[in-house]
């Protein structure tokens, strides 16, 4: 056996499977089933990290979720993964994992300087120095954080998949130890539909590690029985190796499920991992306990392991942790890993008692063993640094000092409630002094905790607790409970008090011991935090950082919070916990995002004839969700020049646009027209049938939110464009208002917008292209009006009106049939030379034209008069924002005010958000703060102006004509003269109704 | 994750959801004889309590109905849903 | 349940008009049974279905009837006429949405990555539908038949990201059992 | 003063086993009437105090707190700071702020960390990219730094932001403000407190202001948990609480309060040396000094003073993060929070005279007032003092509700953190 600690026979591994794997580079083998922890300690790996602070040697001090030491990065390139708990990553053939915060290597890290340093480094150092020379700061700055930081990142993308799943049941179980499986069957036998989940490879919890008996058989028949009965039960689901994490409101809890460790090989197409999102009626947590260590000098030696974690390590995995084991205690509970170890053939050099007398049923078996036991002990130290070599004891009465030479000290403050997830949800705690810990005060109101987690120490206690809730929980959901006896009988033997207050007897002796061994935190860090006044339970935390590390204080806090009682001098009962908050266990931001990354990662949206656009080499921007065609670039054609190309085939000839993404909304019932009158500032109900109007739409206080046309279908009926942007919300507006303001109108509301594909047809020549394929007369239509007709044999709206400014149409049809409208549109129009134009070209176009647009002339503050607007306001008709336009703010005459822009030079394309000055200036910073009188709100250059043209808004706009003013831009002062907002058909011929 | 009852479709993510704030803001009849200040006040100023709130909910992503919620904004605990126009009912203490 | 195989089929886009009106009002009902054979449902997330033809409820004054036989504009206009004179709305939205059909053993659970409703069938019975979200996009889902077979309806614009999703949710099931996805 | 904090006083420390340090600050019970009282022991009431008695020698004044200092939302804040706003009144109030920062840690005497790394602002669209330009202009005309960095400057200052142009949402520019960064949240509120405390201001821990006393329309004194305090001029600061102290006295204010999540990662190596934000994809994130990627989610819709926050809000912001940082997916969130904003209409603060003479507010800061503290607390005291806005504190007073002159911070810019 190459395993020098793998015991020859026993535990739960599977001996028939042996597997390779590295650390730090050398190579070592374990079997299936092990952990990384539990492969290392077989191969007599104790050392396996540095600590965060200090860099001290650290080693192996659990067994599962609550390890704050044995943390390593796993796997390599862009599958490695950072602060991995080396107790719950399950062994596979060809894992590689390393030690992590040390250079250059785990054996000799010079970052253990610091350790020598550390009588300068005391808790809060850092607020108290590096203040001068202020220059010097970003220097020891870099210096902390390099210190700092524990594992790394990958510095490639991930390359696995995750996934998420909702799941609903009557009962979750959280936890399948004892107590867990026992509330699982009780509720499922009830019919309930029930999810277990357990975040270890196996159901058990505890009981893995023990050898107890349920009902004179081994426990752990008992458990694959009721794990069996469970799985068979088709309202049953179990989830096993899934942490169960979050703790939300109204019964929603949030898990995570473990399919593979980090770069182990993907097999079957599964997730790596998978993130349940569950919500439950009621639920159960039987999350078990954790063990509390001792506070003694160097406590957080390697080598130096919780007493249940060595016993398990023993009984479930076959390995002796140690050749020679002090237990040290201050409970009857770790006397069973002097047993257990004995019996296994392990050396037991001594078990110590901390408290005055030790004389339960389980001390004297121990000593019946022929087991030295020492009582009214105090630990003063331990020799070794890599390795503990001997424990130094003394009796709490003073006298000499023992040496007990050991490879292993197993040690135990008794049990800590896992109370995080009946916290989360804001269950209460309270202290009980007999177990020295936090449980939980009373239950939620569909919240219980059962077994260890709420302090039961005895199995058969766990598992009647168990029977109990889970009955409870069934019944509460409606359904009928089978009574049943479910007493069971359990081989326990009676346990002695835990004497928790004793395991501070050395506080008094100085030296480093650890509370926190994640963030190395010591007594005399606590106590210091006291004695400068941040002495409170939150402040001392933040202050020590103790129980912000990775393992988030799960073994650590209640010592802290016991010292901080002690310092003040006062009761325990005074002291409330830190808040618990999710994450229970860290959990891979891969997993949150789940499926929705990369292509996935938000709705695309894309119209009909985005497959055409992408044929023709359209550049695509992203409007919201949406994906528009930008411009059609030539081969090698910039975006300038096919800007130019596409606006002047519009100004010239004709152009085609895709124009889909506009909203649209069926306004329709005997009101419509008040209703639409109240929408928009300008009035609608004066629009013959046919007829088609612009107008904006305001919010309550005034400012522009949305603008569009309205087409008067019918007597009762519209039709209400949108922009992009504002098509759902304008839509929800309106339904707001007609269902909680104004429920007496009868109107409906109806999105078409995803029915309708609709194709701008622009320029001179579109009538002509149009006419032909039409059953209307075109002619007759005026401007801004609509007509039912089919194109081309595609029933459709047409729509004469454009947003360029010059003569076209546009037509809806259902998009079911757009992309056959739009290529016989384009082969139409052919022989007119027609090209396609995208939203750059649409933006210019309506420049030229002095159209706005919302969210480049609007940002939420400017109002309908700002714009110019005012002379189409209907004051004689009520509409939303109306009396908001009379505050005295929004009468102000120097209000900004939308203007047009001229630069000298023709060729000076400002850019858009350039800020305009009164004054020209050298620059800002002699003349800071240099007053802002407005700013470019779009800007371009129009081919068809041959000149560049720009909007903007402008203090006192409306009276400045014909001044001169200066764009700031890049350091350099442009003058720019002040124009009319309309660079194209002044006489507006073809201005929107 | 909230649930919250939709009066129509039943208890529900909150992410089908959206809120509308403070219910029982009353629009007045006549904006036009409002001095600015009452205006302002109209427009801008809330409860914002602590404790039992009554507020406007949307089903967006379901039945698309408007309807009041009485939450209490402490413990996110849901008291009751009623109709839009309806007053605030008296839930019983919790 | 069966052990069907696991499958994402997609059905394109289908007849579908929406319905406004006021379900309480016998004219309206009378009217709607006339046009489509079908009374519009009143309890929330129910439909009424003959043949390939159903009403489905959107909302307590909204519906949606979706034909697999009938072109929209002539279910359209036949059910406008119907309503004529009443304060009811009839718009035809047959191009606004695509369907997609999850079906076989694991329906649900390609379902359940993506959406937060219950569809265990002590909560979703055969013949229910509901709106809500899939991985973030608006849908309607109708189960149309015990095996399970649920419809997807989704906006046109989205379908090829929920194709998409789908294709990635049920490729786990495709390993285990051989179904299909478009 | 106090015994000021340096490396040799550290030094001097360790030689005696830190034995040796006095209290921060004390623990005093409450007197029966001040000058003047702050009702709220987050940064920005300390910074009040703190300039009360520095700039206006006014030291009889007493910090009331409910519970203890700095738990608020200056506990649990992303701790950006930066004064890149849009408007020049919020750039101005922001800017005095920052400066202060610059030279705080050495005029309190004690380190509040603050890293000028520089902050980054994304721009993934067209509309992104020209309020950028409009807010990169108007700093710099108003004297705060501001640039614009192109992608490839962009993946230059930050080698793991995915800058590909087929990103789900590309990176097509972003600004930078230089002297923006982060500091230590926990130390800005006990660096001041120390310093407020150095200059015999009581602050009193643990006392719940419960009503406001007024008579003839002004205010005369509080109740708290632990009795009555007399004063005549009460400043408040309570972020979250304020519409429940302005309930209190009478009166309704234009806030919301929401809860405004965070969370961060386990601590790794240095690989995020800047402060980026995304207000597209909504995400904000930095890396602290010991090593946690330090991230700030969205607000939930709904009003809660719960300080807790719903799942949704984090996946979306999750979602966000590793859209922009591939890489990230393999860390872990290792905790996650909330706070209670108090947010206006226009996403802008409240530093204003109330209904009831002598008593003012200071709240409204909303998502984004630890960057304030200082500057705030400076022109709120000015306000406390005086009784007169301070001019860069006059644009947002109560007033501009009436009168429509919102500071519209979400319309154009909407980074608000
Ligand atoms: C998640 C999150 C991220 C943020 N990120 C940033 C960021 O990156 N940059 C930034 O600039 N800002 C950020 N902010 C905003 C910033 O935190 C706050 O604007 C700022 O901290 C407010 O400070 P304050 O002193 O006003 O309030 P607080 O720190 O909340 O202090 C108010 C105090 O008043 C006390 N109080 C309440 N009621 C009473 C009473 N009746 N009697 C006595 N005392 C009372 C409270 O207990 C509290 O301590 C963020 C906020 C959150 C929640
Ligand atoms: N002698 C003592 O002092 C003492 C004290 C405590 C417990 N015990 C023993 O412990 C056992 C108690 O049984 P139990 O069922 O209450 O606890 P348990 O520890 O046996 O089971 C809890 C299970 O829940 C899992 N778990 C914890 N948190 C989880 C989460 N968030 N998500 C998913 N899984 C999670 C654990 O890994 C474990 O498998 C009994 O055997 C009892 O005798 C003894
Ligand atoms: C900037 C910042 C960094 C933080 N870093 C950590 C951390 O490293 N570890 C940790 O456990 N919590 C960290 N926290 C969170 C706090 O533990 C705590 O959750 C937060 O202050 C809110 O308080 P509460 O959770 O007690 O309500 C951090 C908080 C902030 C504001
Ligand atoms: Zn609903």
């Amino acid at each position: 056996m190459t395993e020098r600690n793998r015991l020859e026979a026993g535990g739960r591994i599977d001996r028939s499977h042996p597997l390779e794997f590295r650390f730090d580079g050398r190579s070592l083998t374990g079997y299936r089933g092990d952990t990384l922890a539990s492969a290392l300690l077989a191969n007599g790996v104790h050392l396996v990290g540095r600590s965060f602070k200090y860099h001290r040697p650290r080693g192996v001090l659990g067994i599962g979720a609550e390890e704050p030491n044995a943390l390593v990065q796993v796997a390599r390139g862009a599958q490695t993964e950072p602060n991995v708990r080396a107790t719950q990553l399950m062994l596979y053939e060809g894992l590689e994992a390393s030690s992590q915060n040390r250079w250059p290597s785990l054996a000799v890290d010079l970052g253990g300087l610091a350790d020598l340093a550390s009588s300068w480094m005391p808790a809060g150092f850092y607020y108290k120095t590096f203040m001068w020379p202020a220059r010097l700061w970003p220097f020891y700055e870099r210096a902390i954080r390099r210190m700092a930081g524990l594992g790394r990142a990958p510095a490639a993308a991930d390359p696995d998949d995750y996934d998420h799943m909702h799941a609903h049941c009557d009962v979750l179980v959280v936890g399948a130890g004892a107590a867990g499986l026992a509330a699982a069957l009780a509720a499922a036998r009830c019919g309930a539909r029930v999810i277990l989940a357990d975040d270890q490879s196996e159901a058990g919890g505890q009981l893995l590690g023990e050898r107890y008996e349920i009902g004179g058989r081994s426990a752990l028949a008992w458990v694959s029985g009721a794990m069996a009965e469970l799985r068979a039960m088709s309202e049953v689901r179990v989830l096993q190796r899934t942490t169960i994490t979050g703790h939300y409101d109204h019964g929603y809890l949030i898990g995570c499920q473990v399919f593979r460790e980090p770069g182990q090989p993907d097999p079957v197409g599964v997730p790596r991992q998978r993130l349940w999102k569950i919500r439950a009626r009621r639920t159960v947590i039987a999350a078990g306990s954790i063990e509390r260590p001792l506070v003694f000098p160097d406590n957080d030696r390697p080598g130096i392991m919780l007493a249940f974690a060595a016993r398990a390590y023993c009984n479930r995995y076959g390995v002796r942790s140690g050749s020679r084991v002090v237990v040290v205690t201050a409970c009857d509970d770790a006397y069973r890993t002097a047993l257990d170890l004995a019996a296994a053939g392990v050396g037991i050099a001594a078990v110590v008692d901390l408290r005055p007398s030790g004389s339960g049923h389980l001390p004297r078996q121990v000593r019946a063993r022929g087991i030295e036991v020492l009582i009214g002990q105090r630990i003063v130290g331990v020799r070794g640094r890599a390795r503990v070599e001997a424990l130094r004891t003394q009796s709490s009465a003073g006298g000499a000092i023992r040496e007990i030479a050991c490879d292993l000290v197993a040690m135990s403050a008794g049990w800590i409630p896992s109370v995080h997830l009946f916290s989360q949800a804001r269950g209460e705690l309270q202290f009980d002094e007999r177990l020295g810990v936090f449980v939980p005060l009373g239950r939620l109101e569909n919240v219980v905790c059962v077994g260890a987690a709420r302090g039961t120490a005895s199995l058969r206690g766990a598992l009647q607790d168990g029977f109990f809730a889970g009955q409870v929980a069934a019944q509460a959901c409606g359904l009928a409970g089978r009574e049943e006896a479910q007493d069971i009988a359990t081989v326990e033997p009676e346990e002695a008090p835990l004497d928790w207050r004793g395991i501070f007897g050395a506080a008094s002796l100085g030296g480093r011991q650890f509370v926190d061994f994640q963030n190395d935190v010591t007594v005399d860090d606590v106590r210091l935090a006291v004695r400068e006044g941040y002495d409170a339970p939150e402040h001392l935390k933040r202050y020590t950082t103790a129980g912000m590390g990775v393992d988030q204080g799960r073994t650590g806090n209640i010592n802290v919070l016991a010292l901080l009682a002690e310092a003040r001098a006062e009761a325990m009962t005074t002291i409330a916990p830190t808040t618990f908050r999710p994450p229970y266990q860290a959990l891979s931001f891969g997993a949150i995002a789940g499926a929705l990354v990369g292509p996935l990662h938000a709705p695309t949206r894309k119209t009909p004839m985005h497959d055409w656009h992408a044929g023709r080499g359209a550049v695509f921007e992203n409007v919201g969700q949406w994906k528009r065609p930008r411009h059609y670039p030539s081969a090698g054609e910039t975006l300038q020049a096919a800007v130019d190309r596409e606006c002047l085939a519009v100004r010239r000839g004709v152009a085609i646009a895709d124009v889909s993404t506009l909203g649209n909304i069926d306004v329709q019932g005997p009101d419509a027209e008040a209703f639409i009158d109240r929408i928009y500032c300008t009035r609608m109900s004066a629009l013959g049938i046919g007829r088609c109007r612009y107008g904006l739409m305001l919010r309550q206080d005034g400012m522009i939110f949305d603008d569009g046309i309205a087409a008067r279908l019918g007597e009762q009926h519209y039709l209400v464009s949108t922009t992009t942007a504002g098509a759902a919300s304008v839509f929800a507006w309106m339904e707001e208002w007609l269902q909680t303001e104004w429920p007496d109108l009868r109107v409906y509301c109806t999105s078409v917008t995803e029915h309708y594909a609709q194709i701008a047809l622009s320029g001179p020549r579109s009538l002509e292209l149009l006419g032909p394929l039409v059953d209307i007369e075109l002619d007759a239509m005026p401007f801004m009006s609509m007509r039912e007709a089919r194109v081309a044999g595609v029933p459709a709206r047409v729509f004469r009106l454009s947003y360029t400014g010059g003569p076209g149409f546009e037509i809806a049809v259902p998009a079911g049939r757009a992309y056959e409208l739009w290529t016989t549109l384009f082969g139409a129009g052919e022989r007119f030379g027609i090209i396609a134009y995208g939203t750059e070209a649409m933006h210019v176009l309506r420049a030229e034209r002095g159209f706005i647009m919302v969210g480049h002339e609007t940002d939420g503050s400017v109002t309908p008069g700002d714009l110019g607007f005012e002379g189409r306001l209907a004051m004689d008709k009520p509409f939303i924002g109306k009396r908001s336009l009379r505050r005295a703010d929004l009468l102000r005459l120097d209000r900004k005010r939308l203007v047009g822009l001229l630069t000298q030079a023709p060729d000076c394309v400002l850019p858009e958000g350039a800020q305009l000055l009164d004054e020209p200036i050298d620059s800002p910073q002699s003349a800071a703060p240099v007053a802002m009188i407005g700013h470019v709100t779009s800007s371009y250059f129009s081919a068809h102006c041959a000149r560049s043209i720009a909007l903007g808004l402008v203090r006192g706009g409306q009276a400045r004509l014909g001044d001169t003013l200066y764009a700031w831009v890049d350091g350099r002062a442009i003058e720019v003269t002040v124009t009319a907002p309309r660079f194209l058909d002044a006489a507006g011929k073809y201005a929107y109704g | 994750m909230l649930l919250i009852p939709c009066p129509w479709c039943g208890p529900r993510d909150e992410t089908e959801f959206t809120c509308g704030g403070e219910a029982h803001i009353v629009t007045p009849r006549a904006p036009e004889d409002l001095d600015d200040e009452a205006w302002g006040e109209f427009l801008y100023l809330r409860t914002n309590p602590k404790g039992r709130c009554a507020e406007r909910w949307v089903h967006t992503h379901g039945c698309r109905r408007w309807f009041n919620v009485l939450r209490d904004t402490v413990t996110e605990r849901i008291l009751t849903v009623y109709e839009v126009g309806a007053r605030p009912p008296q839930a019983g203490d919790d | 349940m069966s052990g069907e195989r696991t499958a994402i089929v997609e059905r394109g886009s289908r007849t579908s008009i929406v319905v406004r009106g006021d379900a309480r009002d016998v004219r309206f009902v009378r009217a709607m049974a006339a046009a489509t054979g079908l009374e519009p449902p009143v309890a929330p997330g129910t439909t009424a279905h003959h043949l390939l033809d159903a009403v489905l409820w959107l909302g307590p004054d909204e519906w949606l009837v979706v034909s697999e036989t009938q072109p929209g504009h002539a279910l359209a206009s036949r059910m406008q006429q119907a309503l004529q004179g009443l304060h009811a709305a009839v718009i035809d939205v047959s191009d606004a949405r695509v369907v997609y059909a999850v079906t076989g053993a694991h329906a649900r659970d390609v379902l359940a990555k993506g959406c937060a409703l219950d569809l265990h069938p002590r909560a979703f019975s055969l013949g229910q539908c509901a709106s809500s979200l899939l991985a973030e996009v608006p849908v309607l889902i109708h189960q149309r038949s015990a095996e399970p077979c649920f419809e997807l309806y989704v906006a046109r614009s989205v379908g090829e990201y929920v194709r998409a999703w789908l294709r990635a949710a049920v490729r786990e099931h495709l390993h285990a059992s051989g179904g299909s996805s478009p | 003063m106090f015994d000021r904090y340096s490396i040799f006083s550290l030094a001097r420390n360790a030689l005696s086993s830190h034995q040796n340090w006095p209290r921060a600050w004390r623990n005093p019970a409450p007197r029966r009437r001040y000058a003047a009282i702050i009702v709220g022991g987050g940064g920005h009431g300390l910074a009040t105090a703190y300039y009360l008695a520095r700039e206006y020698g006014i030291r009889d004044v007493a910090v009331l707190e409910r519970g203890l200092i700095g738990l608020g939302n200056s506990g649990r804040n992303t701790t950006i700071v930066r004064s890149n706003y849009l408007w020049d009144a919020s750039a101005q109030l922001y800017e005095h702020s920052l400066k202060i920062w610059e030279r705080l840690s050495r005029e309190i005497n004690y380190n509040v960390m603050f890293s000028q790394r520089g902050v980054l602002n994304l721009a993934h669209d067209a509309h992104g990219l020209r309020e950028l330009r409009r807010r990169v202009e108007a700093n710099r005309l108003n004297g705060i730094d501001s640039e614009i960095l192109s992608t490839a400057q962009v993946q230059r200052q930050v080698p793991a932001l995915n800058c590909a142009p087929d990103a789900r949402y590309p990176i097509l520019g972003a600004s930078f403000q230089r002297r923006g960064g982060v500091a230590r949240h926990d130390a800005l509120v006990w660096g001041l407190a120390r310093a407020v405390d150095a200059l015999g201001i009581d602050i009193i821990q643990h006392c719940e202001v419960t009503a406001i006393r007024q008579a003839g329309g002004r205010i005369i004194g509080v109740d708290t948990s632990r009795g009555p305090i007399d004063a005549r001029t009460v400043g408040v600061a309570v972020a979250g609480h304020s519409s429940v102290l302005a309930h209190m006295a009478g009166f309704r204010l234009p806030l919301q309060s929401h809860p405004l999540q965070a969370f961060v990662s386990e601590p790794i190596k240095p690989v995020l040396d800047t402060v980026v934000m995304s207000n597209t994809v909504h995400v904000y994130v930095s890396q602290s000094d010991k090593g946690e990627l330090v991230v700030g989610a969205g607000m939930d819709g709904y009003k809660s003073y719960s300080q807790r926050g719903s799942f949704p809000i984090v996946e979306a912001t999750v979602n966000a993060l590793v859209e922009l940082f591939p890489s990230f997916r393999r860390l872990k969130m290792l905790r996650q929070w909330a706070g209670i904003v108090d947010v206006a209409p226009d996403a802008s603060p409240i530093i204003s005279r109330t209904p009831v003479g002598g008593l003012y507010f200071n709240c409204g800061w909303g998502t984004g007032g630890f960057k304030a503290t200082p500057g705030s607390g400076h022109v709120f005291a000015h306000l406390l003092a005086t009784g007169e806005p301070h001019p860069l504190g006059e644009p947002f007073t109560l007033d501009r509700f009436v009168t429509g002159a919102l500071v519209d911070e979400h319309g154009a810019a909407a980074v608000a953190h």
